[in-house]
C-alpha cells in the first residue's frame, strides 16, 4: 500500500466520471466539513437525475456558497434525503423549498440520527436494524415496528452511496484523512458508505505514512481520491483561519 | 418574539430555571434557540459536559470575536469553545452517545406540548416536509426531556395543549415544561404548575393552558439562578 | 467536566463494588488490550455466577496470565460469551474446555464481528440488526432470519454490559483514552456498552485537556473509572517496551 | 503435518499460488497458519493491503527480534511491522470492513471444502463448541473466498468433499481452492481442477477427491512465484 498517490490534479478531473442518476453524499454540518469545491465542480461537470443525501438542504447561510439548493436550481436533481426540507424557524425560506412544494424534486425526510446510522449501516455490511427513534410520529405511519422487550422500535434500512464528496483537514497519500474538529461530522461515515469517496484537503498531501496509524480518522481504503483545495480565492472557505492553539 | 409582549419571566430567566435542574456529573444537550442559553446560567461548581449533534463533547461558551475556530461549531452553528477534557467523535458516534441513552438530559424548544408528554417541534400545519435534525433521535433517547416554551403564541393561543394538533416529534417524553409563565410537569391527565412566575396567578395560567391544570401542593415562585 | 478525576488508587478499589451475578466484558486480542491486572483484581475480589464477555476464553499463552479459564477455575463463572470456546488447532486444550464439557458453565459462542456489532449496538441504542454472517450454520439453527434485497440475514440481538474492563496507554482525568496500535481492538466498543467502564492505563493520568480532543480514541464520557498500572513486576505486562519509533 | 508424508508442493508453495491471485490495489485478509504465509510471496509491484481481524489495516512482516512492538499483532499474535499508510481501527469498525464487503479476499484454512463452496473449518466432529473467530464474518462477506488445505487427511481421507459432514463456516462462498495438489475451483457440480502440482496424476487426484472431478481444458502445471 501507498505505492501510488491517489491525489488528483483538479477538482473537474475528480467528478469526470460521474454518471447521471447517482446517489452522491456530502458531508458537512453548517460550514466545516462541506465540500464546497467538490460541490461547484458537480454544477460544472452537469450530472443530472442526482438522488443527493446531506444533513441539510442548504441556502440559509449568507454569502450562498454551493449546496443542494444550487445543484436543484441548476435541474441536476431527481430526489434529496436529508434531515431538513424546511429550517428550523420557519420564517427561513430554503431555496430548495419552492421545487419541493412543486413537485419537481423529491425528498425523503430523516432523523439525522437515523441518517448517519443508516450510512453506517452501509459501511459496515448492516441491511437493516432497529431504532427506537420516530417511534409515534408521522414518519413511522404505515411502516413496520417491532416491540423488543418491552419498547417499539422502527425498522430501517441501509443507505449506501455511489459516491461521496467529504471534507478533511490533511491527508496522506494512501488516502488516510484527519479532520479538524467539528469538520468531522458525517464525513467519516459516508466514506465508508461510498463505493467512490472523493475528499477535498486543505493541507498539502503528505507521504503515505505521514500520519500515524494511531491518529487516523478515516482510514485510506476508504478513499478513492483526494484533490488539496487552492488558497482563495480559487478554492473555497478559508482553509485555515483563526484556529486555537490548545 | 417580543420581550415586552410578553408576560412573566424573560428568555434567560426560563433558560436559567431549566439548568438549575442539571445535576452534576451529567451529560447534556442544548437545542437550537432559548435552550442554548442555559449555558450562561451559574449553577455553581456543578460540572456538566455539553453535548452537540455533530460530535463535540465538552464544548464551552462562544468564542470571543477574532479567537473562533471556523470549523468548531455547536448545533445551532455558532463558533463555540472547548472546556479541557473535550473530545470529538463522527456524526454515527454522536448519535450513537444519544440513543445509547448516554445523555442525561436534552432541552428543547417546542411548538406545543401536551399533558401526556407529548411534543411537537419540527412541522407547522400545513407545511410540506419540515426540519427534525436530531430532535428525533434525542426526544426518544435521551434520559430527560425538557421543553422550553413561550406559554402562549402571538395569537394568545396556548402552547400547553391536552393533545398536539401538530406532527409529533416524540410522545410521552416530556418530563418538565419551562415557560415565561412557569413550570410544569406533564402528568398524562394534566400539567402539574410547580413554581408560578412573578406576576402570574394561578388563574391567569389555567386560562392560557389547553388541557386540565393542576397545582402543587409546595407551589412556590419560579426559581432564579445565582 | 474535568473538575474531578476519574483515577482510583488500586484495582481493588476498582472492583470492590462489583456484585455477584454481573455481566462484565474483557478487552484484548490476543495479549495487546487485555486488562490482566483488572482481572486478577476481579479473582481477588470473588464475586460470584458471572456472564464474562471477551474475544476467547484464554488460557493459551505461557506464561499463564489471568484469564477467563482462571476466573473459571476459581468457581467464579456461570456463563461465558465469546468467539472461541476451543482454540482453533484441535491439538491446544483449553482450561476452559473441561468445565465447558461437564456442563458446569454455559458457553455463548458468537462469530467475532458480530460480537463486536453487538456490543457496538448496545452502546448505541439499536436493540437489533440484521448480519449476513453465520447464515445457513449451526447456530442459525431455529433463530429468526430474514431475506432483505434477495440475500438472507440473522437476526441479532444487542449485548449490554454492567462492566466493561478495559486497558488503554494513555488517559487524562476526564477518561479520554488512547490506546497504542492493535492494543485498540474491543475496547472502545465495550466502553460503550457498560453502565460502568474501568480503564487501566499503562501511562501516568494526565490532567484533563492534555490530549487534544481530536486525538482522543474513546471519549471520557463512556469512562468511569481510572487506574494506572504500576510498573513489574507489581503490575502485569510490561506498560511499554520496544516500540518502534515511527 | 509433515512435510515428508504429503505429496506435491509444500506449503510455501501453495501460499504461493493463492498469492499469485491478488491483483493491485487489493485489501486481504489472510487467515492463521498457511494462509499467513501468503505475505511473504514475490508478487512484484503489486499493491496489496493486509488486514487483520483485530483493527490493523496494512501490516508487513514479522518483527525482527528485539524489535517487536508487543502492543501489535496480526489475528495470529505475531508482533508484525506496519508499511506506510497504514491505520488502526477498532474491532467493531474492524469488522464493518469485512461485513461491508470492503475485503478483496480472504484466506483461510478449513477442513473440509465442498463442491457447491461450503467448508468447514470451526468444529470438529463431535467437539462441543468450536473456535469460529473472525471466520464466519469473513466467509459470508469477503469479496472472493480462497481456501486452503492439505488435499487429504493424515488418514488419507479426502478433504475435498461431495457436501461437507462438518459444520460449516459458510455456504456456497468458496471460489478457488489450493491444495499440494493442485488448484481447484468449486463448480457446483464437482471440483474443476484447473492446475495439477508437480509428480501429481489426474486419476491420482481424483482418487483422492470426494464428489466429481472434472479437468479444466487448458489444464497446466500449478504456477509458482517469483
Amino acid at each position: 500500500m501507498g505505492q501510488k498517490s491517489k491525489q488528483v490534479a483538479s477538482f473537474q478531473e475528480a467528478v469526470a466520471d460521474i454518471p447521471d442518476g447517482s446517489t452522491i453524499a456530502f458531508g458537512g454540518f453548517a460550514m466545516p466539513g462541506t465540500p464546497f469545491n467538490l460541490i461547484r465542480a458537480l454544477m460544472e461537470h452537469g450530472a443530472k437525475r442526482l438522488t443527493l443525501v446531506a444533513n441539510t438542504t442548504g441556502g440559509a447561510q449568507q454569502p450562498r456558497m454551493p449546496d443542494i439548493g444550487m445543484l436543484v436550481e441548476n435541474g441536476q436533481v431527481a430526489k434529496v434525503i436529508c434531515a431538513f426540507t424546511a429550517a428550523t424557524r420557519p420564517t427561513d425560506v430554503l431555496p430548495f423549498t419552492k421545487y419541493y412544494e412543486s413537485g419537481e424534486v423529491e425528498a425523503e425526510l430523516v432523523p439525522q440520527g437515523t441518517l448517519a446510522e443508516r450510512l453506517r449501516a452501509a459501511g459496515a455490511g448492516i441491511p437493516a436494524f432497529y431504532t427506537p427513534t420516530a417511534v409515534g410520529t408521522e414518519l413511522a405511519e404505515g411502516r413496520e415496528t417491532r416491540v423488543i422487550n418491552g419498547r417499539e422500535y422502527l425498522l430501517e434500512y441501509a443507505l449506501p452511496l455511489d459516491y461521496a464528496f467529504i471534507r478533511a483537514r490533511r491527508a496522506d497519500a494512501a488516502g488516510n484523512l484527519r479532520f479538524h474538529r467539528s469538520q468531522r461530522n458525517f464525513n467519516p461515515v459516508m466514506a465508508t458508505a461510498a463505493s467512490c469517496t472523493i475528499a477535498e484537503v486543505d493541507e498539502a498531501i503528505l507521504p503515505a505514512g505521514a500520519i500515524d496509524p494511531d491518529d487516523v480518522h478515516t482510514a485510506g481504503i476508504f478513499v478513492h481520491r483526494l484533490v488539496q483545495v487552492p488558497p482563495a480565492p480559487e478554492g473555497l472557505w478559508p482553509t485555515k483561519r483563526q484556529e486555537r492553539a490548545r | 418574539m417580543s420581550e415586552t409582549r410578553q408576560k412573566g419571566v424573560n428568555r434567560q430567566q426560563i433558560a436559567d430555571r431549566v439548568a438549575l435542574e442539571f445535576q452534576d456529573g451529567w451529560i447534556v444537550n442544548l437545542g437550537v434557540g432559548i435552550p442554548t442559553m442555559c449555558s450562561n446560567t451559574d449553577i455553581g461548581d456543578r460540572d456538566i459536559t455539553y453535548h452537540s449533534e455533530n460530535g463535540v463533547i465538552g464544548y464551552g461558551g462562544v468564542a470571543p470575536a477574532g479567537e473562533e475556530d471556523l470549523n468548531l461549531v455547536n448545533a445551532g452553528g455558532q463558533n463555540v469553545t472547548l472546556k479541557p477534557g473535550a473530545a470529538v467523535v463522527h456524526h454515527a458516534d454522536s448519535f450513537g452517545i444519544i440513543r445509547g441513552g448516554h445523555i442525561d438530559a436534552t432541552v428543547m424548544g417546542a411548538y406545543q406540548v401536551s399533558m401526556r408528554g407529548d411534543f411537537a417541534n419540527w412541522k407547522l400545519a400545513g407545511q410540506k416536509g419540515g426540519g427534525i435534525g436530531g430532535a428525533m433521535d434525542l426526544a426518544a433517547c435521551a434520559k430527560r426531556v425538557f421543553i422550553i416554551l413561550e406559554h402562549v403564541t402571538r395569537k394568545g393561543e396556548p402552547r400547553l395543549v391536552e393533545a398536539c394538533d401538530l406532527p409529533v416529534t416524540a410522545r410521552g417524553v416530556v418530563t418538565l415544561v419551562a415557560t415565561n409563565y412557569g413550570l410544569f410537569e406533564p402528568t398524562g391527565e394534566g400539567f402539574l404548575l410547580r413554581e408560578i412566575a412573578p406576576g402570574l396567578t394561578v388563574e391567569e395560567i389555567r386560562a392560557s393552558t389547553g388541557g386540565t391544570l393542576t397545582v402543587a401542593p409546595n407551589l412556590g415562585p419560579m426559581r432564579m439562578a445565582g
